[in-house]
């Protein structure tokens, strides 16, 4: 069982890179008749490739998801912010603490009205990646959301929040900062609002730190996102004492945006093109916006109270239990 | 072991889990079930705590028509379950309702860490929810009891959802001006810690209770060298102003008296003049 | 001229003392006619002193009340709630950081209904003082009353700040944790509330420390207490570089009870007993609860909306200008 | 010294303050005074900092019939006030008024470091209150630039009030749901930065500009050792969460364009409507 998406993608990252060969050496090729037998060769690798993927894709296991859903390549909140908004002006700090880079947030344009976002934020190579904390966001992160919701609430901002973490920050510091006050304070001040929120889980939907910002009243999830209360590492660790039995704990803990869907947690799966977000950022990208402008044109026949209200009933009505 | 373990069987002795001493099972259950030597605080069942903390007889519990269902069908959850019921009589880690406090009516939930560790599923999360907004919709202060490893896992995204569920209703409390009091049992944790529990507008902590946000594994990961002796213990977030009072068991319910007299006693007025 | 109070009341103390001595002696001693000469003697002396208290009290400089409001043994926020509330329940912590022992709050009953307590605390001997850390408040400690402040507001509770401090800690701990967005904060808050807000400088008013929790429908300043814009000895550093000119910079600053209700800054000047709140603490603290109350009785004839327009228009109005 | 110091006089050179390197004035003023070696930002008088920031010829001045009063009779403290009356031509450390910015009106104030050290007393403070007033009630957002040492010890316990007085201010805006962005530029310190400075809704920094609480000399006692070199400075606050965003004065009219139009196009759109 692969255990990154790396590992488990290597195929289609081999006929990737032999097919870009191709195109260089066709590019460069200047007689017609090697040119169009490279061209037929490099149709039949893409055909070859795309099958592959077709293949894959339609069967994919829960495991799969979350391979997917941690995949390097796939895009971030910043690159659904560059494509989606424009005039996105960062906003920083908590005026607590600290600057928080695994948590981005500020105003920005949207289809012609201002909206204000907050998202989780993975780096893509080693030196952002520690930079961004792995995306796993510290008290000062939540606290710096806290501070959008309450202005976004003041200027009538309809709020767009991205989720994409492995977890919270466990660290000390965290731990002595308040990282759980943080959270709770920040869903908190979610329920609090009278302005839309809609949050769409791009990616790793990891339980606390994942629910702190994602208290919308539309949650919309990309097909390969998942969400999930413990990652399955940590859940085959508690449950069977081997963390490399993630793929079972995966399958047990109901993770992907279909289980999700289907446990009536979220209102949307958005759609990713063919092979995964990452395959056509700029095509997922559409596919958000379009989310986005859709739920928001719904949410705004809504008066300020109904979105408080709404917001509120549509999480007091979670959970499965039985009476007697 | 849910207390004190008898020393011997058919005895009337106990012995403290703490510092292993044997004492006196009367002595033990008039101080309320604290060490009188090294002065732990051992684990309370949920009667235990109410005999404790509430007028005498004045629990009314509600909500016993909740029952925890398998919507994943998780590994071995049911097993776990049932073996929870058999253990200690409850039907979920909570039990909710109301009570008295010196004759102030409160809205009130337990959660007894015996129960599959305190933690929280849909049950749970729904009578912490029914609790706060009782208390919002009734104009009266809500004490939580929280006892808990953190989220249910067994119930997986359902259980994350209480999170958020129990949360809005601490607004709903806020809203409706209804003091909202925590107290911190051993052992406060993850998803309830990081939820409803750390947004009250006072809490209370038992000493030494266990508080923290990552499971022990990862917070000895990240203790290494770096964290204090009483990392995660309600004194190390008392010090990292999380918590308002550590407040030892004798003197709890007076503490909460006071508090439920002074920060509501705007619902009482408006009550007796509308 | 005497840099501390101990140094200025040095006579009155060792008058203090020997009739102390004396009494002791009067106490053991079993014939009558020595006991009578011992009564007179310590009449005589009591006399002596009251008449020395008498003569430099009635004609204090600016100096002498900076060392007056200074002074060790004078009551302190937690004397006050002693004495003055019943039921006090200290809450501690600002829910971000830490705990601060320079600012003690919580509820407490005050004539048959509950109020919030907000204080800057001193301590009396070394190791106090170390744990108060001078009453000079950190971030935590403004943070921490905002949070009293909010309950207040929740809770319809009136609020009641005192107000003692040298100034808010300028270490570099305080800078990197906000120390001027947590006073700035705090005052913003107060603004907000729509309860009743007494505040009353019971000893040093010092400059941004002070105001961070000043800020009450009504400022009431005890007889010897001071409140400054900046140390008498900070002023004459920067403006004679000399922090013994201490003296002159205390006249100039214009900080003694007395100037501050002549330039319209004060509501009332608290009397306090014979030589000062030290020497009578019981009829201080009479004092000052029935201030409290006649200023609670006073302000709850208006409308929480009238209030919160009674603070601001209060402060509106502070400054002295021309137009032309 | 206003600004980059003329090399000689009557030349086209001036010196930078910070790197000493000789600059041709105008590629220094169309640099708006910052530095092209060493990217250091020149502190600007208030007529530069209009000019460099409000669509042109759009500031109007407001409220120039303020003028300091002397009420605690303090040593020199008139001699001081007339000095930096004829070396800066204003009647005191701010002046307020009305500006577009790029179409969109603001209410703004500026402070002058060159005038008494931009210090607050009763005319400053007056100044800024009327500017966040003047926003509140007009329905506009407001843009203050800071530039201060604190508050005015000149004028005693009336200068420590000005900071209530313009926090109280901000109250305003906030229930009046305008926007407020304060522009630190170098220093802002003490009563002004404990104050309105920092509640602003949106704080901007010019880089290196001094931020801090405690003066020079009580902040270099507590520095020993301890804190990062670039204590006190807007880059430190930055780390420490205090500020939004440091902005290079290049970019500063951009910045504040995108957010004046972004927070405040509810009140806007309010205002075509109604
Ligand atoms: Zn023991
Ligand atoms: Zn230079």
């Amino acid at each position: 069982m692969a255990k990154s998406w790396k590992e488990w993608e290597k195929p289609v990252l081999e006929l990737d890179e032999y097919i870009a060969k191709l195109k260089g050496i066709a590019a460069q090729e200047t007689n017609p008749d090697k040119h169009a037998r490279l061209a037929a060769r490099l149709e039949e690798f893409e055909k070859r490739r795309d099958n592959f993927i077709n293949i894959r894709y339609s069967r994919l296991g829960p495991w799969e998801e979350v391979l997917l859903a941690r995949a390097e390549p796939r895009p971030y909140t910043l690159d659904y912010i560059t494509q989606v908004f424009t005039d996105f002006t960062e906003l920083d700090g908590d005026r607590r603490h600290g600057q928080d880079h695994a948590i981005v947030a500020g105003p920005a344009n949207f289809e012609g009205r201002p909206v204000m976002i907050v998202g989780h934020q993975k780096g893509r190579d080693i030196k952002q990646r520690a930079f961004r904390n792995f995306a796993m966001s510290k008290p000062e992160g939540y606290r710096k959301a806290i501070r959008m919701f309450d202005m976004a609430e003041r200027f009538r901002m309809p709020v767009v929040t991205f989720v994409d973490t492995p977890a919270a920050d466990p660290g000390v510091e965290s731990e002595s900062r308040g990282i759980s006050e943080a959270i709770a304070a920040s869903m908190l001040k979610m329920f609090e609002l009278t302005v839309p929120i809609v949050s769409v889980v791009i990616g790793e939907g990891g339980s606390g730190g994942a629910i702190g910002i994602a208290c919308g009243n539309r949650l919309l999830m990309q097909e390969h996102a998942i969400y999930s209360v413990i990652p399955p590492e940590g859940c085959a660790a508690i449950l069977w004492r081997d963390a490399d039995k993630g793929p079972q704990a995966a399958a047990a803990l109901k993770l992907t945006a279909q289980s999700a869907m289907e446990l009536e947690l979220v209102d949307e799966i958005l759609e990713e093109p063919f092979g995964g977000a990452h395959r056509n950022p700029i095509e997922a990208a559409t596919t958000v916006r379009d989310a986005i402008e859709r739920n928001l044109m719904d949410l705004d026949r809504m008066s300020p109270e109904e979105l408080k209200d709404h917001r509120y009933k549509r999480f007091r009505s979670l959970g499965k239990l039985e009476t007697v | 072991m849910r207390h004190g373990r008898a020393a011997k069987a058919g005895t009337s002795f106990v012995q403290c889990q703490q510092c292993k001493k044997t004492l006196f099972a009367a002595e033990f259950e008039t101080n309320l079930r604290v060490c009188g030597h090294c002065g732990h605080h051992h684990r309370l069942t949920y009667d235990q705590r109410i005999r404790y903390t509430f007028d005498e007889g004045s629990f009314i519990e509600l909500d016993q028509e909740l029952r925890s269902a398998d919507p994943l069908q998780f590994p071995e959850y049911l097993d776990k379950h049932a073996q929870s019921v058999a253990k200690t009589g409850l039907q979920d880690s909570v039990i909710s309702g109301t009570a008295m406090i010196e004759g102030i009516k409160v809205a009130t939930a337990i959660a007894d860490f015996h129960f599959m560790g305190g933690s929280m599923g849909s049950v749970a999360g729904e009578k912490f929810t029914r609790t706060l907004e009782r208390a919002a919709n009734s104009s009266v202060p809500a004490v939580i009891f929280c006892a808990s490893g953190g989220a249910r896992m067994q119930e997986g995204l359902l259980s994350l959802m209480q999170m958020a569920k129990t949360t809005a209703a601490v607004a709903k409390c806020q809203e409706k001006r209804v003091p909202y009091i925590a107290v911190f049992t051993d052992p406060t944790m993850a998803g309830v810690l990081a939820s409803f529990a750390s947004v009250a507008d006072v809490i209370i902590a038992e000493p030494k209770a266990l508080v923290g946000f990552a499971g022990a594994r990862v917070s000895k990961q990240a203790q290494v060298g770096k964290a204090a002796d009483d990392f995660q213990t309600a004194e190390f977030a008392a010090r990292s102003g999380m918590i308002d009072r550590i407040v030892e068991r004798r003197d709890l319910r007076t503490t909460l008296t006071n508090l439920v007299q002074m920060l509501g006693a705007h619902l009482r007025q408006g009550a007796s003049v509308g």
